[in-house]
């Protein structure tokens, strides 16, 4: 064995507090060590091929290197020394500036620190074995999950990319939450003008096959080879033969379904297309409300239906779809009206959320745009909006911010205004967040030009006197109690995430965070990636955002898809788990414990039972290592024996 | 008497070249470090070598140069294990531990004047090596020379130039099988005990010499039976697990022989008379 | 016994192999039986001495079995098919009610090893006949020690019982009093105590071959290179390494049959070790191996909240 | 040249004071639930009235022992170096309450490692310099069978001395030159007289031992044509129940069968010769993952075979058993080995 | 920080990739000065930790062995830490059973943008160790 060791002075930020050259001394002093130097920026162009010559001229067989982190120059010098024809796992590096030079001031203990980080680099690099990639056949078809707007933007992009999407939304019509607001900000331009016509794009695309009112059963697979069912939720109307000409939904005598569509501000009928513009404009039946459900009889839907589309017996089914990639775009839920009873939600009908609001001033929400208050149908002359409702409050475990209310709860006094010339709006917020192109202007528009009043303070307590709700609470600039006599109170409710996204993201093999939002790869670097490859994220499921975030989100999906299916064949990691079948007792426990399913119990020609690993499914964490207890599963790369020479070259130091 | 030579003590040698026989079997040529170990050392065709890297551990390997030829000890081979992956990663110059000569060897005397058949597989030809090179360099004492030598691919094939070498000799037989057909391959395609049984030897004054795989030489050995040969004119040499290589720790036993000390030469009739071992 | 030897050729007749007990080379030893042939029901036998968790054998045996099991082996079974080391429709099982067993161990040292010649039991007490005199002793002084501390003296799961049902008035803390007795002990004790038993260890692995947990068995790391946990060296860290490995891979695991402890030839309280990771088991995750079939061991799952566990500070 | 003395029992602490400042002394001691031969420190409580649990074989044949080590240096051209620095133990060591049978083993395996023409210079330099007393026995143990492989609770092979236990005092018989270390003491009191006591207790010994053996009173070497031996049924009629542990092997007197290995520090590194277990499935296991006794049965084959074939076969029929007991005593699933040898021979015998 | 005494004790870590080998980054990138005693080991995912590491770091001579993952629900792998969170915890309270004092073993979560956490850790456990003062095991048997 003979391997090269090369320390890296980073300028003086090593070299200021580490005595590299000692430390390539001691280093030489190793046997198997057959060259050991230091060098002043070895991630530079002539520093990689000072290592490239070295392995040449020395015949090195591994290299470690000394210097950052791995997490930043790994992959740098794994192509270096590949360039020397080493396979690239032949190479450690020891980080001894941000674990060293960096947080230590002590010349001398940061040497010794570096020698023995290095020697245990030195011992693993020594155990280290080739590994090789192998590369696997990929189907080119894309699944998206959720037809908002992320969603539909990500399957438009692809299918205009050339791919089949399988488009996949739980309800009965794309359009996610955007469908549902009336305005947007901050150019007022109306919600369902700029969507409808992407909606129906979807719909007209033959690329996008579209499973409405549909959700996902099982995730099995792998990138580039995912086989995904689909649960097509039982709608009681053959879509096939539906117009969607809505004479059922005028006939039903069941007048009191709850509207999802509406969240509830008013109620719709058992059998119903959720709204005008819907895709797929189509019925369907909510049996928690029909009377042919609930009692048995009824039938008028049945016999009102001009293309006799009504199937009480409808099941629901199960189809499978082949795709290669995943998009998740599942977006976003929000905290309903009743968590919040400090200020009456769920009490007094006047105290409603934002995005019911959003729907009383629609105009093809259930007052037709009119500005009526729940209770009494009257036109609110006060209207109070109270921000972070549920939003930065650690007391509900929401810590962070919802992302918009703070410039929707802007443009709803601005319509308000609008709608009605005579009100006056009050908003109580703690700051507001404004930092989107236009956003802040779009604000002080509302103050200025609408004579919008922000108090900057917490209400404490919202009580009826008469028809009107009294809005008691701070004004800390003023250092007052401020009292507002309201005839309207709309809180921006906390956005929170759906509630079966852990269902999902566990049936994905994807991380989630405290909060149910999907974590991304790299907050930074890799905002639409997730850890299980071949599985994307875009929009609000990932976090609060608005639309022109979840949009590009929506894009930047398409195009990392796009990318991974410009090629033929895809290359697996190869830092993944590999069975020795003669030493495997045959035990499971690697399999009940991975939690990418990437391990099957095989049967081998003498009969044993032993596990093996799936290549491509494998994600290489090395759960299964440290479970086998005869070590016969070895996470390639971070083997016991590799671990274990570190912790002996880590004691040998002493 | 002097203080008794401590058996388990290396001695240090040297690599001086490694040969890639094929992507699994190296060949190493070695030689003490001591310049006068090295002229006086004496083995005999078929005696073997512990070979040591320091910190792994030890193996069994064939001497598989002839007495003959003693510019240096060469060995070869194959990456199955430990200390066998270690070896691999040598480089010329390296330095290893060799205790040597250990076990016995070819009863290369009692064959003069007889023909003597080879068959080997794999890395099986190594201990043959030794015989047939020992042999060829004392030529006239025997008679007809064949080797029939298998391997899975011809990439399998170890000794290239060896095989080139035969194959050109008009006083040498070399037969070569795969086991599969191979683009570019013209010789025989076969499994080694197929080959054997369809050549046919006459087992007439003929002693024949094989090694290789567990599973061929169990079908070698029972080929050449169905020929004919005699169970004393089957010479085989066995492998086993070993660490002393001085017939005391007690692994490497069929029934009360040792395979390092009694062995790893034996006669089938030898074998038989022990108990029945999976070899 | 007549009973014994109808429910074994019961079982028998449907199996082809009954795992069972005979006695072994003297009047104080049971020893394993495996019944192959009918002939060989005759000798078998259920006594004080049938002190083997008879478990040990299933995983590897690769045929359907008839066994016998007292009431803590049973609970290896329970474990074994929580784990799917075994398939239930391959054992056919004979549960036997006990009312505890002989510590064989401490009756020849009592007698210091000493040839038996011949046992009789009455009541009570037990007469135990050597090559030069006899020796009575009470039952209870003999007893195995998990015996005096058994919970379940009746099997969990079987398909024929044998014995009326036992009844035991052991509690949860009265079984764990020993460990949180030793726990009591200031740390250096602990450690010179373990220094002291554990030098004793000769690294036979009777204790792990005849614990039916360890399922590794030839596969054991202790005795690998690949990985390299441990070396052959009889150092005291060595031999700790081996204990560690044994206990930690039992963690969750254990069902306390004592058998380690039993075939510990220089009787390191092995048990002990595996007892106080079952302690941890039950306050962590209320989990007890062993009892239902349908609980996870708790090494191998894992709940998001988890209520016991709490983030140490420093 | 044999020599006879008497240590009175009282003096047994003094005597063996005095007997430890002539080398290292190793004495039976109770070790809570065993009883292991340790180094003899004043005050250490010598256990003398049951069988040791473990025989002093570590004493002379330790589990685990350094071969050499080895030092890795680099010359000037970087080249690695290996200097061996072999290990030379010549301590003098004193096992003081052998069983007769304990040193009979020593003899089983002074065949194997020293009577070669490879002697084994470690085993070799402690057996020669190290000298044993053993304690005859009195009463025969569970499992006890030496008078059936040639031994005798009063035989005296590869004993330096034989000690008997009488009422009042221990009567000590040199039975080598080397014996005379454990008279040459004023402690030691003429023993002539005391020789009656002993032969009648001797015979008392042997009869009782015949008695509990019964008919199992002889055991032959195994003939190499025993027809049950390549009977795969045999075996696992008889040793389903083995569960393969090593337990037998290390408590047995006469088993020497070790293993090689390497351990290595980064700069240094040694070569451990330690016990190992032909019951283990890792002992004939090949790098390969070829292993030609692969199961239980056939690791017990190999056991029994090389005990009571193949060492007779080797060694002028000799049996490389000196029946102390142990592996039947201790066995966690009571294999008998007696049992099975004689079922082998059992077509013989009818 | 200033040194107070150049006396180091043997300190190992096992740190998992992505979230606390990547918070001892950022601790390094923001130059939060910590204590020299710790190595650190980088591991795919606190699940690789074997409890059998931390066992063998002690008995080949470790005073003091930590672990630092992913926040629970933050894992890389999704359920790493979960599982090395219970073997973790049982093994940090076997160790006392053996002697071993369990404020040796210490088993945290730290995110890979929580520099100062990581700081604070390895300062505090560092103290934590050096009030323990060197492990001491003894060797028992020498080898022949």
């Amino acid at each position: 064995m003979r391997v090269g060791v090369f320390i890296c002075h980073c300028g003086n930020n090593i070299a200021g507090t580490v005595d590299v050259q000692k430390v390539a001394e001691e280093m030489r002093k190793i046997p198997g060590v057959a060259y050991s130097t230091t060098y002043v920026y070895t991630c530079s162009e002539p520093g990689q091929n000072e290592i490239i010559e070295a392995i040449k001229k020395y015949k090195l067989d591994r290299v470690v290197v000394a210097a950052c982190s791995p997490r930043m120059h790994e992959l740098t010098f794994r192509k270096a020394v590949e360039k020397a024809s080493l396979n690239r796992y032949f190479l450690e590096m020891a980080n001894i500036r941000e674990h060293i030079s960096w947080v230590g001031d002590d010349k001398e203990l940061n040497t010794q620190k570096a020698i023995d980080v290095v020697r245990m680099a030195v011992a693993k690099v020594m155990n280290n074995k080739p590994l090789f990639s192998s590369s696997f056949k990929l189907t080119k078809r894309v699944l998206v999950i959720g037809g908002g707007v992320a969603g539909m933007q990500a399957a438009l992009d692809c299918a205009d990319g050339g791919l089949d999407v399988v488009l996949v939304e739980k309800s009965p019509s794309i359009g996610g939450m955007m469908a549902r607001l009336d305005k947007t900000f901050p150019t007022i331009d109306c919600s369902i003008c700029i969507l409808g016509p992407k909606m129906v794009d979807v719909a007209q695309n033959e690329r996008i096959k579209l499973y409405a009112y549909s959700e996902i059963e099982d995730v099995k697979g792998y990138i580039g080879n995912y086989e995904v069912t689909i649960r097509k939720k039982a709608t009681y109307v053959d879509w096939n033969k539906c117009t969607g000409c809505g004479l059922c939904m005028e006939k039903c005598p069941s007048k009191n379904a709850y509207d999802y569509f509406n969240f509830g501000i008013a109620p719709t009928r058992a059998i119903n297309i959720p709204f005008p513009q819907a895709i797929p404009k189509k019925a369907k039946i909510d049996p928690n409300y029909c009377r042919y459900f609930l009692k048995g009889k009824c039938g008028v839907c049945a016999k009102i239906c001009p293309t006799k589309a009504i199937d009480y017996d409808m099941k629901d089914e199960l189809v499978k779809e082949d795709v290669g990639a995943i998009i998740v775009a599942t977006g976003y839920s929000l905290m309903g009206v009743e968590n919040f009873p400090e200020y009456g939600g769920g009490k007094y009908k006047d105290v409603i959320t934002g995005i019911q609001y959003e729907r009383i001033l629609n105009a093809s929400g259930p007052t037709g745009g009119h500005i009526k208050r729940p209770s009494d149908g009257k036109e609110p002359e006060t209207v109070v909006f109270i921000s972070c409702c549920g939003s930065r409050d650690k007391s509900v475990g929401i810590p962070y911010c919802s992302n918009f209310c703070c410039m929707y709860i802007a443009k709803q006094a601005i319509l308000t205004k609008d709608h009605l010339p005579k009100s006056q709006s009050y908003v109580f917020y703690m700051d507001i967040r404004a930092p989107g192109k236009g956003y802040d202007e779009f604000t002080r528009r509302a103050q200025e030009e609408y004579g919008v009043r922000y108090i900057r303070g917490r209400v404490s307590k919202i009580y009826p006197r008469g028809e009107k709700l009294i809005v008691r609470g701070a004004d800390t600039l003023l250092g007052i109690q401020v009292e507002v006599e309201a005839d309207l109170v709309v809180l921006a409710n906390a956005v929170i995430s759906n509630p079966d996204a852990a269902k999902l993201a566990e049936k994905l093999r994807i991380s989630y965070d405290t909060f149910g939002f999907y974590v991304e790869s790299h907050p930074k670097l890799r905002p639409v990636e997730t850890n299980t490859s071949g599985v994307f994220l875009a929009g609000a499921c990932q976090g609060p955002k608005d639309i022109p975030a979840s949009v590009s989100q929506g894009s930047a999906a398409a195009s990392k898809v796009l990318a991974l299916f410009s090629k033929d064949v895809l290359e697996s990691d190869p830092q993944v788990s590999y069975v020795n079948p003669n030493v495997c007792v045959g035990c499971m426990k690697c399999v009940k414990t991975c939690p990418f399913g990437a391990i099957k119990e095989e049967e081998l020609r003498d009969g044993r039972k032993v596990a093996k690993v799936i290549e491509t499914v494998c994600a290489g964490c090395g759960i299964c290592t440290s479970t086998c207890p005869c070590g016969a599963i070895q996470l390639q790369h971070f083997t016991d024996n590799q671990i274990l020479a570190e912790v002996y070259a880590f004691a040998s130091g002493k | 008497m002097g203080p008794k030579k401590n058996p388990y003590l290396p001695e240090i040698v040297t690599v001086v070249r490694i040969i890639e026989e094929t992507p699994t079997i190296k060949s190493l040529q070695v030689v003490f470090d001591d310049p006068e170990r090295m002229k006086n050392f004496k083995f005999e065709p078929g005696q073997v070598g512990q070979l040591s890297v320091f910190g792994v551990g030890e193996a069994t390997f064939v001497i598989n140069s002839p007495p003959t030829r003693k510019e240096y000890l060469q060995f070869s081979v194959m990456k199955v294990g430990e200390v066998t992956s270690a070896i691999h990663e040598l480089h010329e110059g390296d330095k290893l531990g060799l205790r040597a000569p250990l076990g016995n060897w070819f009863p290369y005397e009692s064959m003069k004047g007889r023909n003597i058949l080879f068959i080997g597989g794999g890395i099986g030809l190594a201990p043959l090596r030794t015989l047939i090179l020992f042999m060829l360099d004392n030529r006239k004492d025997y008679g007809r020379i064949t080797i029939l030598y298998g391997a899975r691919t011809p990439i399998d094939l170890c000794y290239k130039e060896d095989l080139k070498d035969w194959g050109s000799r008009d006083d040498v037989d070399l037969v070569l099988t795969v086991d599969n057909e191979y683009p570019g391959w013209d010789k025989k395609v076969g499994l080694v005990p197929n080959v054997l049984l369809e050549m046919a030897p006459k087992p007439d004054n003929t002693v024949a010499i094989t090694c290789g795989p567990p599973i061929m030489i169990k079908y070698t050995l029972i080929a050449l039976s169905k020929l004919g040969f005699k169970d004393e004119d089957i010479i085989t040499t066995l492998e086993r697990r070993m660490k002393c290589g001085i017939g005391l720790c007690g692994r490497c036993n069929i029934g009360s022989k040792y395979v390092c000390k009694d062995g790893p030469v034996f006669s089938l009739a030898q074998l038989k008379s022990l108990p029945q071992e999976e070899y | 016994m007549v009973e014994l030897k109808e429910k074994i050729s019961e079982v028998f007749r449907d199996t082809n192999l009954v795992i069972c007990w005979r006695e072994g080379f003297d009047p104080i030893h049971a020893t394993p039986h495996f019944v192959r042939e009918e002939s060989q029901i005759e000798d078998s036998i259920f006594n004080l001495f049938c002190v083997h968790n008879l478990c040990v054998y299933l995983p590897f045996l690769k045929e359907k079995a008839g066994i016998l099991v007292k009431g803590c082996d049973s609970r290896t079974l329970i474990q074994f098919l929580q784990e799917g080391l075994i398939r239930r429709e391959d054992v056919v099982i004979i549960g036997i009610s006990c009312r505890g067993i002989i510590d064989v161990g401490k009756l020849m040292r009592e007698v210091l090893y000493e040839a038996v010649t011949g046992v009789s039991i009455d009541g009570d007490s037990i007469k135990v006949k050597t090559v030069s005199r006899e020796r009575e002793f009470q039952l209870t002084s003999l007893l195995a020690d998990k015996c005096k501390i058994c919970r379940y003296p009746n099997p969990l799961i079987y398909d024929h019982l044998i014995g009326e049902p036992v009844e035991s008035k052991v509690s949860w803390d009265m079984a764990y009093e020993d460990i949180r007795e030793f726990e009591k002990k200031p740390l250096e004790d602990r450690l010179s105590f373990w220094t002291k038993e554990i030098g004793k260890c000769i690294r036979c692995y009777a204790c792990r071959n005849a614990c039916p947990l360890c399922i590794c068995r030839d596969r054991c790391i202790a005795e690998t290179r690949d990985p390299h946990f441990t070396s052959q060296s009889v150092e005291l860290k060595e031999k700790f390494m081996f204990h560690f490995i044994h206990a930690v891979h039992l963690a969750g695991r254990c069902v306390e049959c004592g058998e380690c402890e039993r075939a510990c030839p220089v009787g390191i309280p092995v048990k002990m070790m595996k007892k106080k990771i079952n302690l941890e088991m039950k306050e962590l995750f209320d989990y007890e191996t062993g009892i239902n079939v349908d609980d996870k061991p708790p090494m191998y799952t894992f709940k998001a909240e988890e209520e016991k566990i709490k983030e140490h500070e420093l | 040249m044999e020599r006879i003395g008497f240590l009175k029992k009282e003096k047994i602490e003094e005597y063996l004071q005095s007997l430890s400042k002539k080398g290292e002394l190793y004495v039976p001691v109770d070790v809570g639930r065993a009883v292991k031969f340790e180094k003899y420190l004043t005050g250490s409580s010598i256990c003398l009235d049951r069988p040791p649990t473990l025989p002093p074989k570590s004493v002379i044949y330790p589990q685990s022992e350094r071969l050499f080590k080895f030092k890795f240096k680099k010359d000037e051209g970087n080249v690695d170096l290996i200097e061996i620095e072999e290990v030379e133990d010549t301590k003098k060591r004193i096992i003081f309450g052998a069983r007769p049978c304990d040193s009979a083993g020593f003899s089983v395996i002074d065949n194997v490692f020293i009577q070669t023409d490879t002697p084994d210079v470690y085993y070799e330099r402690r057996r020669m310099n190290s000298f044993i007393a053993a304690k005859a026995c009195d009463k025969p143990s569970a499992g006890c069978f030496c008078i059936a492989v040639g031994g005798g609770p009063f035989d005296d092979s590869g004993s330096d001395a034989l000690i008997t236990e009488l009422e009042e005092g221990y009567l000590i018989e040199a039975k080598t030159e080397k014996g005379s270390l454990f008279l040459d003491w004023e402690l030691i009191e003429p023993g002539d007289d005391h020789l009656e006591k002993k032969l009648k207790k001797k015979e008392e010994s042997e009869r009782l031992l015949s008695e509990y053996l019964g008919e199992l009173k002889k055991i032959e070497p195994l003939d190499p044509k025993t027809e049950s031996f390549n009977d795969e049924n045999f075996w696992k009629r008889h040793l389903s129940k083995c569960i393969s542990c090593g337990l037998c092997t290390y408590l047995c007197p006469t088993c020497y069968c070790f293993n090689i290995t390497d351990e290595k520090k980064i700069f240094e590194g040694e070569r451990i010769r330690s016990w190992d277990s032909c019951m283990f499935f890792h002992f004939t296991l090949e790098a390969s993952g070829h292993n030609p006794r692969p199961d239980k049965f056939k690791r017990f084959r190999n056991r029994v075979g090389h005990k009571f074939m193949f060492y007779p076969e080797k060694y002028s029929q000799l049996i490389a058993c000196c029946g102390c007991g142990r592996c039947i005593r201790f066995c966690p699933v009571s294999v008998d080995i007696r049992e099975v040898v004689f079922e082998l021979q059992k077509p013989r015998r009818v | 920080m200033p040194q107070e005494s150049k006396k180091e004790l043997r300190i190992i870590g096992f740190l998992c990739n992505w979230c606390s080998y990547g918070g001892a980054d950022t601790a390094g990138v923001s130059r939060f000065k910590q204590p020299t005693d710790l190595r650190i080991v980088r591991v795919p995912c606190s699940g690789r930790v074997d409890p059998l590491f931390v066992v063998r770091a002690f008995l080949s001579g470790a005073d003091g062995v930590l672990v630092s993952g992913c926040h629970p629900r933050d894992c890389h792998y999704s359920d790493g830490n979960y599982y090395a969170r219970r073997r973790l915890e049982m093994l940090k309270r076997l160790l006392p059973f053996f002697g071993i004092d369990d404020r040796r073993f210490h088993y945290t979560w730290v995110s890979a943008s929580e520099g100062e956490r990581w700081q604070r850790v390895v300062t505090e456990f560092t103290k934590v160790i050096h009030g323990l003062g060197p492990l001491k095991i003894e060797e028992g048997e020498e080898i022949g």
